[in-house]
């Protein structure tokens, strides 16, 4: 499968956002301006960007706890992000949320979830709808390798594949759960595996390489619309932070892992592809790209600091729609 | 022109009259009802795996993506196989997106004992969702009742939880032709009366006034409140009453403990006014606080009834 | 795999106390004096008599709603399982429980169960506690093909899968929940094919045949027994009755369907093999040993009858253990 | 000899000692705590899979086998998607199988707000629980109560759930040395008073205490009784205060809905001699009924404290 130079430029540009975003997202969360927990997709990009790049904006999406990126990928306000992290009246939850629960329906994504696994039945839900719509939309659901041992995974893929419902089942299998590997709590090396439980494609693929996820993505999303049903997808990738931002929180992962890993970074990976093919990027191009993507996540923080906070009458407001 | 039906034909009705009208809804549940299957087919009425969990949730997203689900839990049992969904998702999720999308879906399910199903299957824990903030609730003990806070609860744009009494289910009643909705927080006064206010839910309506009825032999006048509508609840209509009677009685089939009766009694202390006016310790007539025993004349012996509500309005009257 | 004759005339005659204790429950329930709700296991008395031929009294076995076949395979007194389901005080759970929640902890029968899939991560923390024990002893948990589909089936044998713990899903595959077909809620037609899922061992077996049962069995114990971990056998069968014993309930399955299993029942099927060998089984033999059984569950009915209520003063007892 | 060690170690101190009296204790986790791990070794403290659910099963099962397990459900958030296992088995399990079995169960878990993590996981639902019957239940408020209600709670025969307070994990406190337990069932009295009686749970004993040290300035004497256990509910040391003060606040972290407030208020009002000695409405000082936003000025305005306590107190003496 060809993906236009074109196209891989904005992968890698949204790909870079995604960091750039979430370096200061860790950055104000440590300087206080931003609350509770932040979970950085660093290292993941190219999954979420690989796969909704085969998407369009009446597809659906969900997300986890690890939300920013897919936001981005699907294509979320910055700005509104950013203000939603900084607890803002202008945020896509109007401070309500924070960086765990980010949604934007208008744009098809769903919500991250501060529920492990919370998300894949309502995904599901949304498979069903566009099903029952009959308009060829699909919908994604993105999780985790931990997420894949809950028992919501088990009960929404069966359905999904009982009903052939256009679902397309995204794990991100970056081999550890908080400090728990994947090996001592899948009993599987591959969640590919289980794909065989359902009668369905189960794929693994490389979640590092943004043009193999968008391969793969592509051709399930391809088999959905056509009424073929679900694919469950593994993406192998890691993080290359801690679970959270949180300065004193301990880190299980071996180092040489971790440095392996780093080592395989996405975004490198892809910028080196197209650096590769003459006249696709130059050093300068994408130095300039990087600094389009810097100068926008800093109008988003900007535009976030700018921005009230939200009144406290606003705590009774929204706990019922009219 | 009123007819008389059963509590359960009320639902059935309150549901496919709705479903006639809007074709966004569609009806999920591990048994799908017989009549409703057979009007709207199988793709608007799904019969599905045995995943309450995974039907609540796709629920929401369904909603969320412009539909406007029913599920069926069926006995209250099961919801607690999907409380992630309705605790951690459907009670927040409008809020905690800032109101951006609405979640319109009815979560029916059937509450009660009687059925000498033992601790399982006997459940009436409508106070646990009670306690959480963002779902809409209406516990109905009439035909009348039920069909019109069905098809309230069905044009809501919230998520709604419709506990229905498995006591009542072959219950007949009025019910008229025309369409009809009743809205939520709207307690109804059963019966009037002027010497003690009795607050009762769903079955326990019934047995107050049985209660009522027999007391009124003895020139105790009993006014029985049914307050339909868990959440909102009704406290003006309540209070209002218990400052008429100064008396206050709460009957309800769950155990006590954290229960709705326990909020009602709150409720009406709490207000400046009625506690004034309260001329006794209110009480509650409940269960007693066990899970629900098998053998008929032990379950019989856990649920309060009309018997234990004259105790407990002689006891709130001092005769 | 052999099983001696003795063994095999122990299992029919178990089989055949399945059948009539649950003949009677029907009659009784119908009657009135046995309420709430019966569900029987007649068709399907193979299974758990083929599996629990294989296990000791220190291993420890879970049921479900369908429950009596499994507590009587395991070697639970018929008096005190008819006194339950009369609600009387010398029932095993002293008129508490019913036909839905008889348990005996002291042959390692932890109870049936009024949830679907309800019992299967229960099983699981007793298979937990035999590999810490380090006896040797494993656990058996009997569920059906609905809760296959049921998030705690997923959960509970990957963890079992992982940890090796010593645990033998046994699933009973007749075909139907209630009134839903199997093929419109299960993705795939085998459940043992979700064994690929996490890595152990998926077997097909004919449940109506106790004797390939007991072999399937076997060879799944021995594998935990020696510290291999969890085996997921998948026993065809089906139930000869409606879904409970409530007269008025719709019955969804096909006639043609039920007259074919009909036509298999494992009863007749282990009586005509025992038959079939010369002086193993004569008409008359058989005939003495329904006789034997019959006077048995007489007896049962007659305990039943004959025990007292509880008081009524115990309902406040046993909420809390001392 | 007492030292001052904080609400959380506490807790671990409990745990480690039962376990080093016990061998049958072992402790199942998503996220296993470090200490203990590093003691008793990988296979006493067990990591685990994300499936709570699973783990309380297995916890029940383990219990039905001669082990006695904790399982940490951690977030009170993460509870939910074992609520079955919780409500349909756990709770009902002793009793539906006629008290042939006992389940030694110890369950923890973290409740409260106060960390920006909005409605997920900022969840106070003790409430739920306590509508169930068949589970002993705590909010310990200090590193004392919660090391005595813990040893307490791991040496009980049945399942127990431990409510702990996240806000009080870095709190400071004298704990002995010594062995000893904090039976279930007994109020504290944290500070003696003779105006009005605040019944404070977990974080909110401190804000109440806070209150009466401000009030006492001037003239107002504040009694604060900590339940300390939520079932058993000693219902009469407070009783015995409220007819001693003749006035009622209960403060609390959850909303108000059916709540343990509104259990306490209930339990107060209807013994016939509090309700005597009760001079004014009492008064429950909660949360917002709403979920729990993420900006932290919108969440603290959703919580109650010292100040909001202090409104209280001053409505209920009409100062
Ligand atoms: C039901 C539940 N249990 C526990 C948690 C706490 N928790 C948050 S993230 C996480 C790990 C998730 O691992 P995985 O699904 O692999 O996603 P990753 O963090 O690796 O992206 C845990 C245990 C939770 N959020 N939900
Ligand atoms: C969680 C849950 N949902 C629904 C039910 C109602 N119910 C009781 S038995 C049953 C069907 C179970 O099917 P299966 O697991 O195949 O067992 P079978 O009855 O066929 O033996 C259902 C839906 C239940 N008991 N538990
Ligand atoms: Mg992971
Ligand atoms: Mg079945």
């Amino acid at each position: 499968m060809t993906v236009s130079p074109d196209m891989q430029r904005n992968m890698l540009r949204q790909m870079q956002t995604i960091r750039r975003f979430e370096e200061h997202a860790s950055e104000g969360f440590l300087a206080g301006d931003i609350y509770g927990v932040v979970h950085c997709y660093i290292g993941e990009e190219a999954v979420a960007v690989g796969v909704c790049a085969t998407l369009t904006r009446e597809d659906k999406i969900i997300s986890t706890h690890r939300g920013h990126g897919h936001c981005i990928a699907k294509g979320a306000d910055l700005k509104r992000m950013m203000a939603e992290l900084y607890g803002r009246e202008t945020g896509y939850c109007k401070g309500k949320g924070g960086s765990m629960h980010i949604a934007d329906f208008e744009i098809g994504m769903l919500g991250a979830n501060g529920i492990v696994a919370g998300g894949i039945s309502i995904i599901t839900g949304a498979g069903l709808a566009a099903q029952m719509d009959g308009n060829g939309a699909v919908a994604v659901c993105f999780f985790g390798d931990g997420a894949s041992n809950a028992g919501p995974f088990h009960e929404s893929i069966n359905i999904a594949a009982s009903w052939k419902l256009p679902v397309i089942y995204v794990c991100e299998n970056n081999l550890w759960a908080v400090n728990v590997p994947a090996e001592n709590s899948l009993a599987v090396t591959d969640v590919a595996a289980r794909a065989a439980g359902y009668g369905i494609p189960g794929k693994i693929v490389d979640g590092n390489d943004a043009l193999a996820v968008y391969e793969a993505a592509s051709e399930a999303v391809a088999h959905a619309r056509n009424g073929g049903g679900p694919t469950l997808i593994e993406c192998k990738t890691y993080r290359h932070r801690a679970h959270t931002e949180r300065a004193d929180q301990p880190d299980a992962r071996p180092k040489a892992e971790i440095e392996a890993w780093m080592a395989k970074d996405p975004i490198d990976q892809l910028a080196a592809h197209l650096k590769g093919q003459q006249g696709q990027l130059t050093e300068d191009e994408w130095a300039a790209m990087d600094a389009d993507v810097m100068s926008e996540v800093e109008a988003a923080i900007a535009f976030a600091k700018a921005s009230p906070f939200p009144s406290t009458d606003s705590v009774s407001q929204d706990v019922f729609a009219d | 022109m009123p007819r008389e039906i059963t509590y359960l034909d009320a639902i059935t009705e309150a549901i496919a009259e709705e479903m006639r009208r809007d074709e966004k809804i569609f009806h999920l549940s591990t048994d799908a009802p017989g009549a409703l299957l057979k009007e709207f087919g199988p793709s608007r009425v799904r019969q599905t795996p045995i995943t309450e969990s995974a039907l609540t949730g796709m629920a929401i997203g369904a909603a969320g993506s412009g539909y406007r689900p029913i599920v069926d839990w069926r006995l209250v049992t099961f919801s607690f196989v999907a409380m992630d969904q309705i605790v951690n998702q459907a009670a927040k999720i409008h809020y905690m997106f800032g109101g951006q999308q609405k979640f319109p879906i009815l979560f029916r399910t059937t509450v009660g004992g009687g059925t000498r199903r033992a601790a399982q299957h006997s459940q009436s824990p409508y106070s646990m969702f009670m306690n959480l903030a963002g779902l809409r609730q209406a516990l109905p003990s009439t035909p009348y009742d039920v069909k019109g806070l069905t098809k309230a609860a069905i044009r809501d744009n919230n998520p709604v939880v419709m506990f229905e009494s498995g006591r009542l289910g072959g219950l007949q009643g009025e019910v008229p032709d025309e369409d009809y909705t009743i809205p939520f927080g709207q307690a109804d006064v059963k019966r009037e009366g002027t010497d003690v206010t009795v607050v009762a839910l769903a079955w326990l309506v019934h047995e107050a006034l049985a209660a009522a009825e027999t007391l009124a032999k003895e020139g105790i006048s009993v006014e029985v409140i049914d307050p339909r509508s868990l959440v909102p609840m009704d406290a003006e209509t309540i209070r209002r009453s218990v400052q008429k009677t100064g008396r206050l009685v709460v009957a309800d089939e769950a155990g006590p403990t954290c229960s709705a009766a326990a909020e009602i009694i709150s409720l009406a202390t709490e207000d400046a006014a009625t506690f004034k006016a309260l001329q006794a310790p209110p009480a509650r007539v409940c269960a007693f606080q066990v899970p629900i025993p098998y053998a008929p004349h032990l379950e019989d012996h856990v649920f309060p009834d009309r018997n234990r509500i004259i105790d407990g309005i002689r006891t709130v009257i001092g005769s």
